[in-house]
């Protein structure tokens, strides 16, 4: 009786996960087809006729490593900043007692609930007048710190034991090496996963890129993808899905080698 | 650049907006880009892809405007001729050629009276020079139509492809017609205009006219009663190129795309009118405006352009986008004519330009006006009453015109 | 020991912070709260002050009214699946399950790493209700798919689908971490007490869960209805007949499609000013444990 | 009350952990209304053995019966079985009333019978005026007592408590431990008792299981388990301060303590080899002079008055500490005094077999 | 060693939170080399006391002096206090080695006397074989130890201990308050030590300083806080199992408790009404038959068996209970026997003001 109920549960978890993954194994595997045959047999999840080709044509046409050093120059950028700016600021919050506390505190949190298209394009004419345009210091700019970021730290450091830094001053120890040799270890493992989480995001990144990148040269693997979803000229689903396939292998790299720390404290870290 | 003024100021750079990714020409503009800077040693071009068309291109060349980054020479669509003449600021191809060639001869020799007028904004000012032409055609699967036994000749009026398409639904299931569905009216001003109707008349919306509501009544009920397919651009092509959809009715420009992913016999004829009436269609397509506002730059722009006008260069750009080219000389070089005898389905297109009339594009809050007439048509199509829909949006439409 | 710069020490840390947020958040908003007063296209070099029209046409003009009602739809949706949806999968593996946890939470957050672009052209091919995969397997047992691009309500079903497929494993990650922290003994006390399980979820655990819950709820709204930007851009354009629009897609066509500034403005004031009720309801009921830092 | 009491009984339980066995061949059997308590050290063991009488852990052989019935077979209505957790484990969401009536509600008692038994409870544990406060507003006393209370008021066959008073101060604890004994004789519960402290062990209980590793190393009676501990570790881990030992060679009828004799052996059946004394420091006889030829003299290393009893740490002359306990002390740190042991008062062990031999009385 | 140690002088101190007065006009001297131990219940301020005399807290009025400097003027390089946290406050992602270097490293002690010290520290604590462990993999007992290694490697003037012991079970904990006390006779630092566990406050101290709600009650040497109590809470919190307190009435020159006398006060020069008489367990004499006219019929209601001792709980005929313990107990439960309260071993109270009234001998 509980052994059959058990089974159930599962069944409905496996047929979870089949909806998460087929879209990507159709993904995958159309990447390996020509255009015409992903029309053909679009149901065969292994190829009939298994090409290259539109890796090589992708090769051809974009400039991959160049796409690729841009989004991970980008994301790098975004993630640094966010992860500094969080720590320095949960920091702040965790170890001072100043007036006003509070209410910086929440007009922080706050900035979670700005939608974009609210400042989508005052932000845009600062980049452009700070002549970032076509730069992905420009993309990165605006986005370098975080409230999630900030909650996240903020929310484990509460769970670091006063004691802690307090005999660290005892020991006279100088608040900036409290601060680089005490508080930033014990953070590794949020640091690790909010970092990781930063990082996937930002690479994915499309709307705001969109916007300040204009220049072949400058942009970053999601906008590249655009070349080949074109109402015009139609879609070249196969070269599209090769694009995104290389896309993600980064994120899955970092994803498999994180998975531990992404998984356990996402909100381990906090957010409670 | 002050620190080398000498050959700094001898090499002019230029950037070029244009809306063509990779599905859709921009290996052609990256090709004609580097033979032109390879030709002209004083003169560097940037080519600079803008994605989502020419909404995107405007949508950036807005942005750029406010922060004083304009480019020199850009892709300017039909529908934006009048909100792109009236908001931003331009040189005119006349004034390029009287002040830096000193006479108009490029423009008249290179492009006939009907091509210009694509170009001119509702003051008849001609705003650029028209560069990509394209019309709407009926993509057809040979396949489908022959298993049925449907005659070509018979789908030259929407009436004979009503008929067709009940003869393909009723023994197959599958739906007889896809017609264009994107963020313009381009397709339905087509089936308008050749049921006699007028888009536009003296300055104001006209199309809630008896032949105007006639031509979406019939649009309508091909939808209603399932013979013709209502869904977004992207999944109306896809489902033809699989053989889902036995017509298509859309622009020129996809030629290439349904050549390689269909896996039937694909072809392409005249755009239909219905019976009585003769085919009438807005052309589609862009110019090129010149926007450099420093005198040498739009001297630089210019010559640019007319080398883009150039026959082979034309050709080139014609074989890359699926688009028809622009001048007398191009439409008439052999090289061209070699390419549409490989490529039949171009044929018809070529043959439609000569019933092409200008997009309409109202003069004021002409991107409203579009948005109004793209509302009307999906609240058809969703099955609202034909005429008072067509009404409501006219009237919005003339109201913002006063 | 006592530091002399102690006061000004958190200001500086908090500085970099502080000036990004300033310089790229707040006096956006300013500024677009105060372009909401005005009639202008972007580029005009005049604008043209109306008062509170734009306000009032947010409210009056029957298709914003349409995307406010599709908006609050789409929370509905987002809801359901973002959240009530991976919670209840999150209880069943925490509570009902023994095996297999680590596995499920590997495989359920890989959607996560994809970009919403990939996502929403794969399922634009994989629900093509015509000549998608799911359509023909559909046809083989004689069911036709509903062309659901013809359908407002459907098209949304279908976005808040496409997001759901992202979301899904982050937000399962998110709440089955919050139930981790729920002590273990006291559902072995229930268990002593032979408390059924369900019961105890529904009186002890969830209330207990709250503090994430809320947070996760607020977020799927909040972020919910920015993420389904992608998908509706990509798929629909806000059709059939703004049938999919939602306030913050609405907001965007205004400033970059119609170029209508004002009208924008006043959409993205608008649904600010909800995010900030949401906001404030978060705060009571999750940062209430932050107020002694005041 | 309870409607009648159960007998517990474990036969051959043992449990692993992946490779761990954590226990490894249990027997024990609990007569119905007994005060059992299970005393051992950090990490031995207790509370995975109450688990699975409670049945919250499966045993990875073995089998529990509840008034000899399976327990994995038992049919539970959460009446037979109540516990108290280590940490509380109360509801953090319900008030201390809510929290007592969680599990009788859900069973459907009756409102009526159900607020009779929690006032009653609540009057005996003191908690009255704290019955509509969330466990979050009260102290870790009232929390102790709460936990108490749920499991009070299910008037179960079985109460099985998990260190029920380990995070209390001493003077609240003997409060409580009181309560608990009353509790006891009132009810007639058969009582599975958890903990580390041995006072509180020889306090409560009817019977002490030590247990080491695992395994049961003695149940007996409280005195008992003082007076007759039958291995070294349970003389040792009994009683503070803890046991002397100290090692000894049987020659010629004397127990010899490096070349000193110390105690005559002539009435006993001995092997002439090594053995090991155990003497608790209160039996040391401690005095100025020589009192018997057999006295050994030492001298005072420290002494701490601890108010009620002095302890004095000893020095022999071959360096070996011994600890005393008196009541008085009349003596200086550095003295030399002279301790006496009496075979009545000690306790001889094999050292090899750490098994106490009574001196060959019983084996 | 420190090269000299240091005086602590609080003055008045008065420590506010909020609006709550935790500490109110507190003054404390401790003399150089002294070991002190700060005593009283949870709550009642001591770790602030610490904390303020660490500089990590700062007092809302008041003066904290070391070697007669105002502590907040003082330039400290850190060298002039050690204190060791409650909660060990390891740096847990630094190893045992690591968490002892970091403070002398950042102070740029050189890397050969570094390693010295704490070679020197670890071996004391028995860390050697730890030292390349992170604080996650130790054990409870472990951690502690590393946390005062961490104190001890400063060599500093002052070492602070906050409740260093709690956490640890009976056994070590004893061993680890014998390092304490080694240590403390080598180093001779000054010492503060806050606990609220009496035993070891009585084992460690030169003197005890009792608190309670942020007021010193007596600070003395431990026997004097044991046997002469200033106030009834001094009484009560020292000595387990609770000293006994009655009141009583003074009539005729006679200590009469509910009409019965219990003792002659002929000699003493009190007034004649009301006190409380306390008298610790173990001073109460117990005999089967009535030893005086003054003796006292009691009931036994419960008897312990401790093993070292027994308690026995006595019931008297109005009611009241008293406690007594006996190093044998030949009494049963439910027996009546005799009990004598002699004044040499009971202290006499203000009933108004709880203070001891010493017999009237000192005020
Ligand atoms: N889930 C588990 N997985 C692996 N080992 C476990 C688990 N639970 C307990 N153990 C191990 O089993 C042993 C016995 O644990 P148990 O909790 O029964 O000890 P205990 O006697 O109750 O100790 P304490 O007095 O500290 O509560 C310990 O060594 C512990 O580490
Ligand atoms: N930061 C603070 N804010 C408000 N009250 C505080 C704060 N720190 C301590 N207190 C209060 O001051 C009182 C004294 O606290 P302190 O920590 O000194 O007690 P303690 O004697 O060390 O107790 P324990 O033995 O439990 O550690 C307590 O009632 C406590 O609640
Ligand atoms: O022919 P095209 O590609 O210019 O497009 C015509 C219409 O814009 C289609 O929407
Ligand atoms: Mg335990
Ligand atoms: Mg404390």
């Amino acid at each position: 009786m509980l052994k059959k109920k058990l089974n159930l549960w599962h069944l409905l978890l496996l047929v979870i996960i089949l909806g998460s993954i087929f879209p990507i194994l159709f993904m995958v595997s159309n990447s390996f087809k020509t255009l015409r045959d992903s029309y053909g047999t679009m149901l065969n999840l292994i190829p009939l006729r298994p090409t290259f080709e539109n890796y090589l044509l992708l090769n051809k046409q974009v400039n991959l490593l160049g796409l690729t050093w841009n989004t991970f120059l980008m994301a790098t950028m975004v993630t640094v900043g966010k992860l500094l700016t969080g720590l320095l600021t949960a920091y702040a919050f965790r170890s001072y007692q100043f007036k006003g506390k509070m209410l910086i505190y929440l007009i922080f949190v706050s900035t979670i609930f700005v939608p974009f298209t609210i400042v989508m394009i005052p932000n845009y004419l600062v980049i452009s007048k700070l002549n970032l345009l076509n730069n992905i210091v420009g993309v990165a700019l605006p986005q370098l710190c975080d409230a999630t970021g900030i909650m996240i730290f903020l929310k484990t450091m509460e769970k670091i034991p006063n004691s802690l830094i307090d005999a660290a001053k005892i020991d006279n120890i100088p608040n900036r090496k409290i601060f680089f040799n005490i508080v930033v270890p014990i953070l590794k493992p949020s640091i690790v996963s909010v970092g990781a989480i930063f990082f996937i995001n930002s690479w994915n990144e499309y709307v705001w890129p969109t916007l300040i990148l204009k220049d072949k040269s400058s942009f970053t693997l999601p906008l590249a993808l655009q070349n080949y979803i074109s109402s015009e000229g139609g879609t070249n689903f196969p070269l599209a899905m090769a694009l995104s396939t290389i896309m993600v292998i980064l994120p899955l790299i970092i994803y498999l080698i994180f998975q531990k720390y992404i998984l356990n404290s996402i909100s381990n870290s906090g957010l409670k | 650049g002050c620190g080398k003024k000498t050959s700094a100021s001898a090499v002019k750079h230029i950037t070029y907006w244009h809306v063509n990714a990779q599905t859709q020409g921009g290996a052609a503009v990256d090709d004609l880009v580097k033979k032109f800077n390879d030709t002209h040693k004083n003169i560097k071009v940037t080519a600079k892809y803008n994605p989502d068309m020419y909404k995107g291109l405007m949508q950036n060349l807005q942005s750029a405007q406010a922060s004083g980054k304009v480019p020199d020479i850009t892709q300017v669509g039909w529908a934006y001729d009048n909100y792109f003449a009236s908001n931003f600021k331009y040189m005119t191809p006349t004034d390029a050629a009287k002040k830096f060639d000193g006479n108009n001869k490029f423009i008249d020799t290179n492009f006939t009276k009907r091509t210009l007028s694509f170009a001119k904004d509702s003051k008849g000012k001609l705003v650029g020079l028209p560069y990509s032409l394209s019309t709407p055609v009926l993509f057809i699967n040979k396949d489908i139509l022959s298993k049925y036994g449907i005659k070509e000749d018979s789908l030259a009026t929407w009436e004979g492809i009503k008929e067709a398409s009940k003869k393909i639904h009723d023994q197959s299931g599958k739906y007889g017609l896809y017609i264009q569905e994107p963020g313009d009216t381009w397709a339905q001003q087509g089936i308008m205009l050749s049921h006699g109707a007028d888009i536009q008349k003296g300055g104001k919306a006209a199309f809630a006219s008896d032949n105007g509501v006639g031509a979406y009544k019939y649009y309508q009920e091909m939808v209603t009663s399932k013979l013709a397919l209502h869904t977004p651009w992207a999944q109306g092509m896809d489902s033809f190129v699989k053989g889902d959809v036995a017509m298509a009715f859309t622009t020129i420009a996809q030629t290439s795309h349904i050549k390689k992913s269909a896996s039937f016999n694909a072809s392409a004829i005249e755009a239909p009118h219905f019976e009585g009436h003769k085919t009438v269609v807005p052309v589609g397509g862009s110019m090129l405006a010149i926007t450099a506002q420093d005198s040498e730059q739009q001297k630089a722009a210019w010559e640019f352009e007319k080398w883009m006008y150039k026959a082979d260069a034309a050709v080139t750009w014609s074989k890359g986008t699926g688009y028809l080219p622009p001048t007398k000389v191009a439409l008439e070089s052999s090289a061209f004519k070699d390419y549409v005898k490989e490529n039949p389905m171009l044929d018809p297109a070529v043959k439609t330009l000569d019933n092409a009339v200008p997009w309409t594009s109202f003069p004021k809050k002409g991107l409203q006006a579009e948005q109004a007439m793209i509302d009307a048509r999906d609240k058809i199509l969703s099955g609202s009453d034909v005429k008072s829909t067509l009404g409501t949006a006219q009237d919005k439409i003339n109201a913002e015109q006063k | 020991m006592r530091n002399k710069n102690n006061k000004f020490l958190p200001f500086l840390y908090l500085l970099p912070t502080a000036i990004l947020l300033i310089v790229f958040l707040v006096v956006p908003i300013l500024y677009t709260f105060y372009l909401s007063f005005f009639d202008w296209n972007l580029i005009a070099p005049t604008k043209e002050f109306v008062g509170m029209r734009n306000y009032l046409e947010v409210f009056t003009d029957p298709v914003n009214q349409k995307v406010i009602l599709n908006t609050l739809i789409y929370i509905v949706f987002l809801v359901v699946l973002n959240f009530v949806f991976p919670y209840f999968i999150s209880l069943i593996v925490k509570f009902f399950i023994s095996k297999m946890q680590g596995v499920y939470k590997v495989l359920f957050f890989i959607p996560s790493l994809f970009s919403l672009v990939v996502g929403a052209m794969v399922f634009t091919w994989i629900l093509n209700p015509v000549s998608g995969p799911v359509a023909y397997i559909l046809k083989n047992f004689g069911i036709a798919m509903p062309n659901w691009s013809n359908s407002g309500i459907l098209a949304i079903t279908v976005i808040c689908f496409i997001t759901n497929w992202k979301v899904f494993g982050y937000n399962f990650i998110l709440l089955l971490t919050g139930l981790g922290s729920i002590p273990k003994n006291i559902i072995d006390a229930a268990k002593v007490d032979g408390i059924p399980k369900w019961r105890l979820i529904w009186n002890v655990i969830l209330p207990m869960n709250r503090g994430i819950g809320i947070y996760v709820l607020i977020l799927t709204i909040v972020q919910g209805l920015q993420y389904v930007f992608t998908p509706i851009n990509v798929i629909t354009t806000g059709g059939p007949y703004y049938g999919s629009s939602n306030m913050i897609y609405q907001t965007y066509l205004n400033a970059f499609v119609l170029y209508k500034t004002g009208t924008s403005s006043a959409l993205a004031i608008v649904t600010f000013v909800i995010f900030l009720i949401l906001l404030f309801i978060e705060i009571r009921f999750v940062e209430r444990k932050a107020k002694n830092y005041a | 009350m309870s409607e009648s009491n159960a007998t517990i009984e474990l036969k051959g339980i043992s449990k692993k952990f992946k490779k761990n066995t954590i226990i490894d061949g249990l027997d024990l059997f609990v007569n119905a209304g007994e005060f059992l308590v299970l005393l051992g050290p950090s990490g031995c063991g207790k509370s995975t053995t109450l688990r699975m009488i409670a049945g919250l852990e499966e045993q990875s052989s073995g089998e529990v019966l509840i008034d000899n019935l399976n327990r994995n077979k038992m049919k539970d209505d959460g009446h037979t079985i109540a516990m108290v957790f280590q940490d509380y484990a109360l509801y953090p969401n319900m008030t201390v009333y809510q929290n007592l009536e969680y599990a009788l509600k859900v069973h459907k008692v009756p409102a009526k019978k159900r607020s009779e038994l929690i006032e009653n409870v609540l009057e005996t544990l003191n908690l009255v005026k704290y019955k509509d406060r969330l466990p979050s507003q009260l102290s870790g006393g009232q929390k102790q007592r709460v936990a108490v209370g749920r499991g009070m008021v299910k008037k179960s066959k079985i109460f099985l408590l998990d260190e029920p008073l380990s995070n209390i101060d001493v003077q609240l604890r003997e409060k409580a431990r009181d309560e608990i004994q009353k509790l006891h004789i009132t009810n007639q519960q058969t009582i599975v008792y958890v903990t580390h402290d041995q006072l509180e062990a020889m306090a409560l209980g009817d019977r002490i299981a030590v247990m080491n590793q695992g395994i049961i190393q003695m149940i007996d009676i409280p005195e008992n388990i003082y007076n007759q501990p039958t291995n070294l570790f349970v003389a040792k881990f009994i009683g503070t301060p803890q046991i002397n030992i100290v090692e000894v060679a049987l020659e010629n009828n004397q127990l010899v303590l490096n070349g000193t004799p110390i105690m005559q052996t002539q009435e006993l059946n001995l092997e002439s080899r090594n053995y090991y004394i155990g003497i608790r420091p209160e039996n040391l006889r401690c005095s100025k002079n020589r009192q018997t030829s057999l006295s050994l003299e030492v001298k005072i290393e420290n002494i701490i008055d601890y108010g009620r009893f002095v302890q004095m740490l000893l020095v022999m002359e071959n360096g070996q500490h011994l600890k005393a306990v008196v009541n008085n002390c009349e003596f200086k740190v550095n003295e030399k005094i002279f301790v006496t042991l009496e075979q009545t008062t000690s306790l001889l062990f094999d050292p090899a077999t750490e098994k106490n031999l009574y001196w060959g009385n019983h084996e």
